[in-house]
């Protein structure tokens, strides 16, 4: 089956005053019909920026330098401005990261929602009214039609994340980028989220990128996960894959990092020391090799490949090397420790 | 002197108008340059106000044709042999605008209306020359007591104070034109609306737009309707000059007044630009109290040193004359020349003449440098102009430094009123045509005259001058009474003012010197 | 509650606003019955005096000016001798609304569009053309712009009549001439406020929803640039309707205008008064409903304490 | 698995060990630039905001120098060389009393450029103020309302007071003058400004991170001047440059009731003022060169403006 | 000296909204911060968690109710003592960038409390920024940068950064680490305990992963729509939730675990939450509530301690 949406090399950057931020490197990815692709990593490491890229948003200055999207057997970038206004909110819609800024401070919440709706869903303005509110209720926001004429101050930092996943779901989209969509949500309400967004997938074959810190939205949601780290990406595979085979040691520390329910004693938490790399001037070997407890020299040299582990699965890591047997066992050793 | 009657009648409207003949709708639009405050001849005081009054009353006294007085409502004028007796006698058909007839009881109420105090008409001093008039007007004697009385309902008999030859001239001002009773009881705001004047002159009044439009009809029940060739006049108030000046160019108005400075220059050739004298002699003024110009000579030495022609030519441009003395052009003598001629020039353009005298004044007093000089003028473009001229004109052929200032009108003649100056520019215009109007400025107690000038000798002469009932003699004393003042030189004459018109050339208009042309014999050629 | 707390603070400005214009106004030099021709004669002077009341102490003035003004009377003219105040400001009200409204109208609809497409285009041509358009706006003052617009447009092709009160062909030079210098002034308000909107995470969310330009621009963007370009219509709605000097002067507009000023050079008292306090009242009226649309366009924007 | 850049044998194994863990220094930092300095140096490559300066530059040195370039004084007059046009002897014509324009035009210029910059200093320093304070203020407590309902009823005072009526009250207790004018400039001149910065802040303090920086225990001038006003600040350079060429046209207002400069002394707008018929009489230059040099410096101050307001927007930073 | 830092007594917080509409927000909390302690606060979202922090670090004032800090009442604070409090409760923003001013370099918005209070100058100053940078796992070069120029988790790291410059001792973070990954949430995490242990700090820490709250608090408070729904420490809470309300929020932790997908029971709660325009008489969560009585409909429930340092308010207990 051919993807909704196919993205490769994929580069963006920002020209800024002290030089140019190479935000996204070299991304690629696929996402079929119906299904739903996590997209975790490090924090700045890119994910937002290549949605936008996607969305063909990217804020000026910054730049799509290279690469392709394809959406539908359409190469987006490329598009007129006419032409996107078609796709954007009807077949994709976005969810972005941070609901307050992205809320119009002067305007209702209801207005905000129908405006997408009396786009394009051609509904009258009662209608279209009738359906946000349908909307927030379905977002879990109780007493939604009052809260459709309140504006967004006057709700709570959950509510309104919920009130921009509403705005996205109005149309049915094909595609859905979902940037850190529950966040903000309490368990319960979280629950309650997930479970639309998979109802609505198994209804309408919608296809979702989810871009989430949560590896719990991941292990419950996802069909396949791409980790990025740096403006790359570096393990993707099937949410098995990653959760029970992770083949890059940035997967490990993420999964190492999660604090486990406990009982009794209080363990301290294993973040993965260290910082990202600078990104204006990336390093040329492995983004995370100084980070990285089984780093080697190669790893400082050179910039691993994207390696095709098995048919979903694929990695950019040194230590998959043959080479690199007389490391792999340290790693072993090193792994158990902790574990 | 011997009992005459001045002034006969002359039964006019021989020329009668030949403009129903020839088809043309005899319209004209003129710009008045404001909205006239008020039609109210009694409480009017300014020019624009006149203009249309002037047009819709009638008084004892007119102007004919050639911009002399002569009779107007009164078919004739008995003057008692001590010259201090008028006696007239109205003409036959007098009609109000509404067909009432215009008794002399309508003179009568109209003059006292003026001089009553409550009135507080502005111009009610020109009836101070009646027996009893200044003493109502200060609230100090009654209305009985005035001497201005109807006889019957055809005469009308006013005595005055003291002979005044020139009494006709005075009484041919708006403030001595007669109003409607009825309507002036009525309301307050009578003459505020075009329908509620009744007027009965040449014209009525049939529109008016405020700020905006006023247009005049002609009066079917004037007594001389025949000579009115006009049959409406519809005035604009357009008060900017650029703007009346471009709608003129673009064939709205017909008749324009008072252009731009800067468009005379291209207008001066063109045939249809008149300019007219208009009686008054732009002046500036010393205090002679104040130092440099306590000394005669040093004012001279100003007097001296500007070159009038050069200003006339170059800076004021509109047809204005070199003045050389004080009495502006345009008085007709007994003997049939023009005041101003009978004498020669008292000044002239002398720079070496002017350097000598300022070293001169400056030895006298004592002073080894001229004390500093600032010339006042009031805020106006053309004032400036000449007083910037003046400031080089000093610098170049008297070596002085002179700092100018200006003042906006009213806190101007504050300031000049409280001789608050030392050289000022200050022209009055004389409100008849006799040089006593202008003479009479600079009369030691004149509230005009604030040059602190005062000479025993200028003011005797005047005193004469106003009593004497022999034109010749009269005239005479006036010149006198001129040459001490031009000696003493408390002012410096400038220039003799003059205003300009440009009309149409699809009219005839008939233009009399120092007056505004009577538009009622204006004709549409085509 | 608010509106009643601004209503009192409302008179209170009047108040204020009127003595001290009386005051002011008889502190100032200068005689309303000083003619031109002559001085007067000082009888003929306390008559006039007399018949307007400045015979009267100042205090005993000022009083029977308020007491006259709580009924709205505003007196006699001086100058227009046959006219009250009243009558000229019912006059001069038609012809002056009409044309600030006129003009007002084109200023905020041709500014803000032109605000809008500048900040759209941000440092490119038409963003340089409508730079061009806003320093021709404010530096060819209406006192020149008005006879330039007379003279090609009336004089030379006869397009338009050249001045004068009519028709509504009267009217549109003259408020081409009064909006330009606003209309300038908004466009720049507009651009500079909407480059800062343009640049907001909400524009980006609007556009993603695939609306039209039009929708993302006016709805989403307009509103949020709109604060400074209110601020700034409030006095200039206030002085546009009740006339204008300069305009109304070059246009011979029976409107207010020409009283704000003649009345001062004259010191026709009264109708300082009666323009003073009448504008006062439009003004101060305008800049509390600003005040109040403040919270519409924002409701974020708090005016006091109490959150009102 | 295979990679044909690396060479065989001992190298490759030497690639695969571990990494000596002293390659990882911390990086050289970045010189660190002061907001300001880094907002000047933006403003420097901003080739419109320097073409402004340049015509700034150009019309302060013309107006040191300019007079001196040609033999004629500005006052001197030659009343039969009125009104000239340019010409290689006159390059900016003459004037209605036959004085050269260009030796007024730059003799004006220094009247103009420095009631300009006055009129600009009111704005900032006054109006800036009394509207930053009164935005402040409003809303906060009982006593902030009533602040802000004073300054503003005060606002609204001046404006409701005709200010005819105050300059006719200055022109008679001060000697005509500069100081004069700035005075009368002073009275009124900062309100719209003092409107327009209030109307910002009220907007503009709602928002969180002044909460954030208020929680932080920063003064409230810290917080005006450091998060209200740069963020008002593309509303306040567009207002000063509306401020300039309206003092310059005020002046010539002022001067025409006395208050100002005195004849023969020039200032573009009391050169504009006198050549008004000009417009008929078709001899341009009498207001064509006064009024471009009030056109050159807005344009001179409003593409500095909007270099400026580009410089000072983060966003905006290539 | 009481062993409370921050004392909060029967707060109220209502919002005017629209015309006439009163939301109340946090509707009559009593409870109380240990020094030391970190208190977590869970709850739906929307229950009024961040205007009760803000309403603790007084940001809001309270519509009734009082909060003391170190048993002085914030309302009645001088000048001088409100200055002290403020450097002293600190709160971390729930929204990360629209606290953040966009038009100043990130390495001012850090100093700004030291610049408040002077903490440092310049070279010491420089340090300092860099310094709390690393801390937060940013660099020093991102001191040169503005806020929108950063990630959603580099924002959140900046407003963390600027709380702690000014070295607090009370600290209100309002889902500090939400947009972060999870390394650098463990990152944070650990950094907030090691300053807790070095230097005393006391948290209020709101967040919705209950894993991470369970693990850094000492005692976790649950809200539901405006008020307190139980209170306990924190593996108490999680090994003996009280509250229906609380079960339910427990059964719904997510498990990072494919495997499980599907497999876990959650307790689904029934009907629409209720809305703070319009809250149901008697106990908020009635409408929702599994155990729900007749009492609960019509009797608000007391707050009460049912066991040692185990508050809650149900009418089951
Ligand atoms: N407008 C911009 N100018 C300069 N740099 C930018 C800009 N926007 C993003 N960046 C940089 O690009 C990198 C990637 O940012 P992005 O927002 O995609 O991160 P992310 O993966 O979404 O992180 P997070 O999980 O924290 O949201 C970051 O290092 C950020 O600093
Ligand atoms: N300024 C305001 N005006 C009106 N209502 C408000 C305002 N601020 C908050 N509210 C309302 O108060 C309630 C509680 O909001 P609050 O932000 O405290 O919730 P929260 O518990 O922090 O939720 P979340 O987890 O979603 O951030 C919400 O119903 C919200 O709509
Ligand atoms: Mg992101
Ligand atoms: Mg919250």
């Amino acid at each position: 089956m051919d993807p909704v949406l196919r993205v490769s090399q994929l580069k963006v950057s920002f020209p800024t005053y002290g030089g140019s931020v190479q935000a996204v490197r070299e991304v690629s990815y696929e996402v079929a019909s119906g299904e739903t692709l996590a997209v975790v990593g490090e924090s700045g490491s890119g994910k937002t920026v290549t949605a936008q890229a996607i969305m063909g948003m990217i804020s000026p200055p910054g730049k799509m330098t290279q690469g392709e999207v394809v959406f539908q057997g359409r190469k987006l970038n490329g598009l007129s401005a006419r032409q996107w206004k078609s796709v954007r909110g009807k077949e994709i819609a976005m969810i972005p990261q941070d609901p307050m800024t992205s809320l119009n401070p002067t305007m209702r919440i209801g207005q905000q929602i129908m405006d997408g709706l009396l786009r394009h869903e051609k509904l009258t303005k009662p209608q279209a009214a009738e359906r946000a509110a349908e909307l927030l209720r379905l977002v879990g926001i109780p007493d939604p039609k009052q809260r459709l004429r309140q504006y967004p101050h006057e709700f709570s930092g959950g509510m309104r994340q919920r009130v921009v996943i509403a705005i996205a779901l109005a149309c049915n989209p094909a595609l859905l980028i979902a940037d850190e969509p529950t966040t903000a949500l309490d368990v319960t309400i979280r629950a309650q989220i997930l479970e639309l967004l998979q109802s609505l997938q198994s209804r309408l074959h919608t296809s979702i990128i989810m871009i989430t810190h949560d590896l719990g939205v991941v292990a419950e949601m996802a069909h396949r996960v791409v980790v990025m780290y740096a403006g790359l990406v570096v393990e993707s595979g099937t949410v098995h894959d990653i959760f029970s085979q992770p083949k890059h040691p940035y997967t490990w520390g993420l999964l190492q990092s999660i604090p486990k329910p406990h009982t009794g004693q209080k363990q301290r938490l294993i973040p993965i020391e260290g910082a990202p790399p600078d990104l204006f001037d990336p390093p040329k070997g492995c983004p995370f090799a100084a980070r990285c407890p089984y780093a080697m020299e190669i790893c400082v040299e050179q910039l691993p490949a994207e390696e095709k582990l098995s048919d979903t699965h694929t990695a950019r890591c040194w230590l998959n090397d043959s080479r690199a047997a007389g490391v792999r066992g340290l790693v072993a050793a090193g792994r158990a420790a902790h574990v | 002197g011997c009992s005459n009657t001045q002034y006969a009648a002359k039964p006019e409207g021989g020329a009668a108008p030949s403009a129903g003949g020839t088809g043309i709708k005899q319209e004209i639009r003129a710009n008045l340059s404001g909205e006239p405050y008020t039609l109210d001849p009694a409480i009017a005081t300014d020019n624009t106000s006149f203009k249309v009054i002037n047009s819709l009353y009638e008084g004892l006294y007119t102007f004919d044709k050639k911009g002399e007085v002569v009779p107007g409502s009164a078919a004739k004028v008995d003057i008692s042999p001590d010259g201090k007796t008028y006696t007239f006698t109205l003409r036959d058909n007098l009609k109000w605008s509404n067909g009432k007839p215009v008794t002399a009881k309508d003179f009568e109420y109209s003059w006292k209306r003026v001089l009553n105090p409550e009135t507080a008409a502005t111009n009610a001093f020109y009836l101070y020359y009646i027996k009893g008039a200044e003493e109502y007007n200060k609230g100090k004697g009654t209305a009985d007591q005035v001497k201005a009385t109807a006889k019957d309902d055809k005469t009308f008999v006013v005595e005055l104070n003291a002979p005044a030859k020139f009494f006709p001239k005075v009484a041919v001002n708006p403030v001595f034109l007669p109003v409607y009773q009825p309507t002036v009881d009525a309301n307050k705001n009578w003459a505020a609306e075009a329908k509620d004047i009744v007027s009965n002159g040449a014209y009525i009044a049939s529109k008016w737009e405020h700020n905006n439009s006023l247009i005049l009809e002609k009066n079917d029940n004037y007594w001389n309707k025949d000579d009115v060739t006009m049959q409406t006049i519809h005035y604009k108030m357009i008060g900017d000059q650029n703007t009346y000046y471009q709608m003129f160019k673009s064939g709205e108005l017909d008749l324009i007044d008072t252009l731009p400075i800067d468009v005379l220059a291209q207008e001066k050739s063109n045939k249809d630009f008149i300019s007219q004298s208009d009686y008054s002699t732009y002046v500036y003024t010393f205090n002679v109290m104040q130092k440099p110009f306590t000394n005669a000579k040093i004012r001279r030495a100003f007097a001296l040193a500007i070159d009038r022609e050069a200003i006339v030519n170059n800076v004021s441009k509109g047809g204005q004359k070199p003045a050389y003395g004080l009495v502006a052009e345009g008085i007709k003598t007994p003997a049939g020349k023009d005041f101003r001629e009978e004498r020669p020039p008292y000044l002239k353009f002398d720079a070496t003449e002017a350097k000598k005298l300022l070293a001169e004044g400056l030895k006298e007093e004592n002073w080894a440098t001229l004390p500093p000089v600032t010339l006042k003028y009031n805020t106006q473009d053309g004032h400036k102009k000449i007083a910037e001229a003046l400031q080089a004109m000093f610098k170049e052929n008297l070596g002085v430094d002179v700092k100018l200032e200006n003042q906006e009108w009213k806190t101007y003649i504050d300031t000049f009123k409280h001789s608050n100056f030392q050289l000022a520019r200050m022209s009055w215009s004389g409100t008849f045509l006799d040089p006593l109007a202008l003479l009479d400025l600079y009369l030691g107690g004149s509230p005009n005259n604030q040059t602190k000038w005062v000479n025993p000798k200028y003011d005797e002469l005047l005193t004469q001058g106003k009593i004497e009932q022999n034109e010749n003699k009269r005239f005479e004393i006036l010149h006198q009474a001129e040459d001490v003042f031009m000696q003493d030189l408390p002012v410096i004459p400038i220039y003799f003012a003059s205003k300009n018109y440009l009309k149409s050339k699809n009219f005839e208009i008939p233009f009399v010197p120092n007056q505004e042309p009577n538009l009622r014999w204006a004709k549409k050629l085509s | 509650m608010y509106v009643v707390r601004r209503i009192v603070t409302m008179v209170i400005t009047l108040w204020t606003i009127a003595t001290l214009t009386f005051f002011l106004m008889h502190l100032i030099p200068g005689d309303p019955f000083a003619a031109d021709s002559q001085m007067l004669p000082p009888d003929v002077l306390a008559n006039l005096r007399a018949k307007y009341h400045l015979d009267q102490p100042l205090l005993k003035q000022y009083m029977l000016y308020l007491q006259n003004l709580l009924q709205l009377d505003l007196g006699p003219s001086i100058q227009s001798k046959s006219s009250s105040v009243n009558t000229l400001i019912a006059r001069g009200i038609g012809p002056s609304a009409l044309l600030g409204l006129q003009s007002m109208l084109i200023a905020l609809t041709a500014g803000v569009a032109l605000g809008i497409v500048s900040a759209l285009h941000h440092n490119k041509l038409l963003d340089y053309l409508s730079m061009f358009v806003a320093i021709i706006g404010i530096s060819v003052p209406s006192f020149i712009l008005a006879p330039l617009l007379i003279k090609y447009i009336a004089v030379n092709l006869h397009w338009l009549p050249v001045a004068s009160w009519g028709t509504w062909q009267h009217s549109i030079l003259p408020s081409i001439a009064l909006s330009l210098a606003p209309l300038a002034i908004i466009a720049r308000f507009v651009r500079a406020s909407m480059l800062d909107v343009l640049g907001q995470n909400y524009m980006r969310l609007a556009e993603a929803k695939g609306l039209s330009d039009w929708t993302v621009v006016i709805k989403y963007g307009l509103r949020n640039a709109l604060l400074p370009v209110l601020t700034f219509i409030g006095p200039l709605f206030a002085s546009l309707i009740t006339g204008t000097f300069v305009v109304e002067k070059i246009f011979a507009i029976p409107g207010l205008g020409k009283y704000f000023v003649d009345s001062i050079f004259n010191r026709d008292y009264p109708v300082i008064m009666g323009t003073t306090m009448f504008y006062s009242f439009v003004l101060v009226i305008t800049l509390f409903l600003i005040d109040l649309s403040y919270r519409v366009i924002d409701p974020r924007i708090k005016l006091t304490s109490k959150g009102e | 698995m295979n990679d044909p850049v690396l060479a065989p044998g001992e190298a490759q194994d030497r690639l695969f060990r571990p990494v000596d863990r002293s390659r990882f220094e911390p990086q050289t930092q970045r010189p660190s630039l002061g907001y300001w300095r880094e907002v000047f140096l933006k403003l420097a490559k901003n080739k419109l905001a320097l073409l402004g300066l340049t015509l700034l530059l150009v019309l302060v040195t013309l107006a040191i120098i300019g007079p001196q370039l040609v033999p004629y004084s500005p006052s001197k007059q030659s009343l039969t060389e009125g009104n000239l046009p340019i010409s290689g002897k006159h390059w900016f014509g003459t004037d209605d009393l036959g004085r050269d324009m260009w030796a007024r035009t730059w003799h004006g210029a220094r009247v103009s450029l420095l009631i300009g910059v006055v009129a600009a200093l009111i704005d900032l320093v006054i109006g800036v103020a009394i509207g930053g304070v009164a935005g402040y203020m409003a809303g906060r407590s009982a006593l902030g309302d009533r602040i802000d309902t004073i300054l503003m009823r005060i606002v609204e005072i001046l404006y409701g007071i005709p200010y005819l009526l105050v300059v006719i009250l200055l022109m008679v207790v001060m000697p005509p003058g500069l100081g004069t004018i700035i005075i009368a400039l002073t009275v009124t001149g900062w309100i719209g400004m003092a409107r327009l910065v209030r109307g910002q802040i009220l907007q503009l303090k709602q928002q969180e991170y002044v909460l954030a920086a208020r929680k932080l225990g920063t003064s409230h001038f810290h917080i005006v001047r450091k998060h209200l006003l740069p963020n008002a600040i593309g509303v306040m350079i567009v207002n000063l440059t509306f401020t300039i060429p309206n003092a310059i046209f005020a002046e010539s207002f002022l001067s025409f009731l006395g208050l100002g400069v005195q004849a023969p002394s020039a200032s573009w707008g009391t050169m504009a003022n006198d050549a008004l018929s000009v417009v008929l009489s078709g001899q341009w230059w009498r207001i064509f060169f006064p009024g471009l040099m009030i056109s050159i410096t807005m344009l001179a101050f409003n593409t500095l403006g909007d270099g400026l307001q580009d410089a000072v927007d983060p966003k905006n930073r290539s | 000296m009481s062993d409370y830092l921050v004392e909060v007594q029967d707060v109220k917080k209502y919002f005017k909204s629209g015309t006439n509409q009163v939301v109340k927000s946090v509707d009559g909390i009593s409870f109380a911060i240990r020094r030391g302690e970190t208190l977590g606060l869970v709850g739906e979202s929307g229950s009024g968690k961040s205007t009760l922090g803000r309403t603790i670090v007084g940001l809001y004032e309270a519509t009734a109710g009082q909060v003391y800090f170190e048993g002085k009442p914030l309302a009645g604070h001088t000048r001088e003592e409100r200055k002290a409090f403020d450097r002293r409760a600190q709160m971390i923003f729930q929204d990360p960038h629209a606290s953040l001013n966009p038009k100043m370099k990130v390495g001012d918005i850090i100093a700004e409390g030291i610049d408040a209070y002077r903490l440092a100058r310049g070279k010491a100053r420089q340090e300092r920024i860099v310094q709390l940078l690393e801390k937060v796992g940013l660099r020093a070069e991102h001191a040169q940068r503005f806020p929108h120029e950063f990630s959603g988790g580099q924002r959140q790291r900046i407003g963390i950064a600027r709380a702690l410059a000014v070295e607090p001792s009370f600290i209100v973070a309002d889902e500090p680490i939400s947009a972060l990954d999870v390394s650098i949430q463990a990152q944070v995490i650990n950094l907030l305990e090691d300053l807790q242990r070095e230097g005393g700090l006391t948290y209020l820490f709101i967040a919705h992963d209950l894993h991470m709250v369970q693990h850094i608090s000492n005692r976790i408070g649950v809200m539901y729509l405006g008020k307190m729904m139980e209170l306990a420490g924190s593996d108490e809470l999680f090994r003996e939730p009280l509250h229906p309300y609380t079960q339910a929020l427990l059964s719904a932790i997510p498990v990072a675990d494919p495997s499980q997908r599907g497999t876990r029971e959650r307790i689904v709660l029934r009907g629409d939450p209720p809305s703070p325009l319009h809250p149901p008489g008697g106990c908020p969560f009635h409408t929702r509530c599994p155990a729900a009585r007749d009492i609960c409909a019509s009797k608000l429930p007391a707050w009460k301690e049912v066991k040692d340092d185990h508050w809650v308010a149900c009418h089951l207990f």
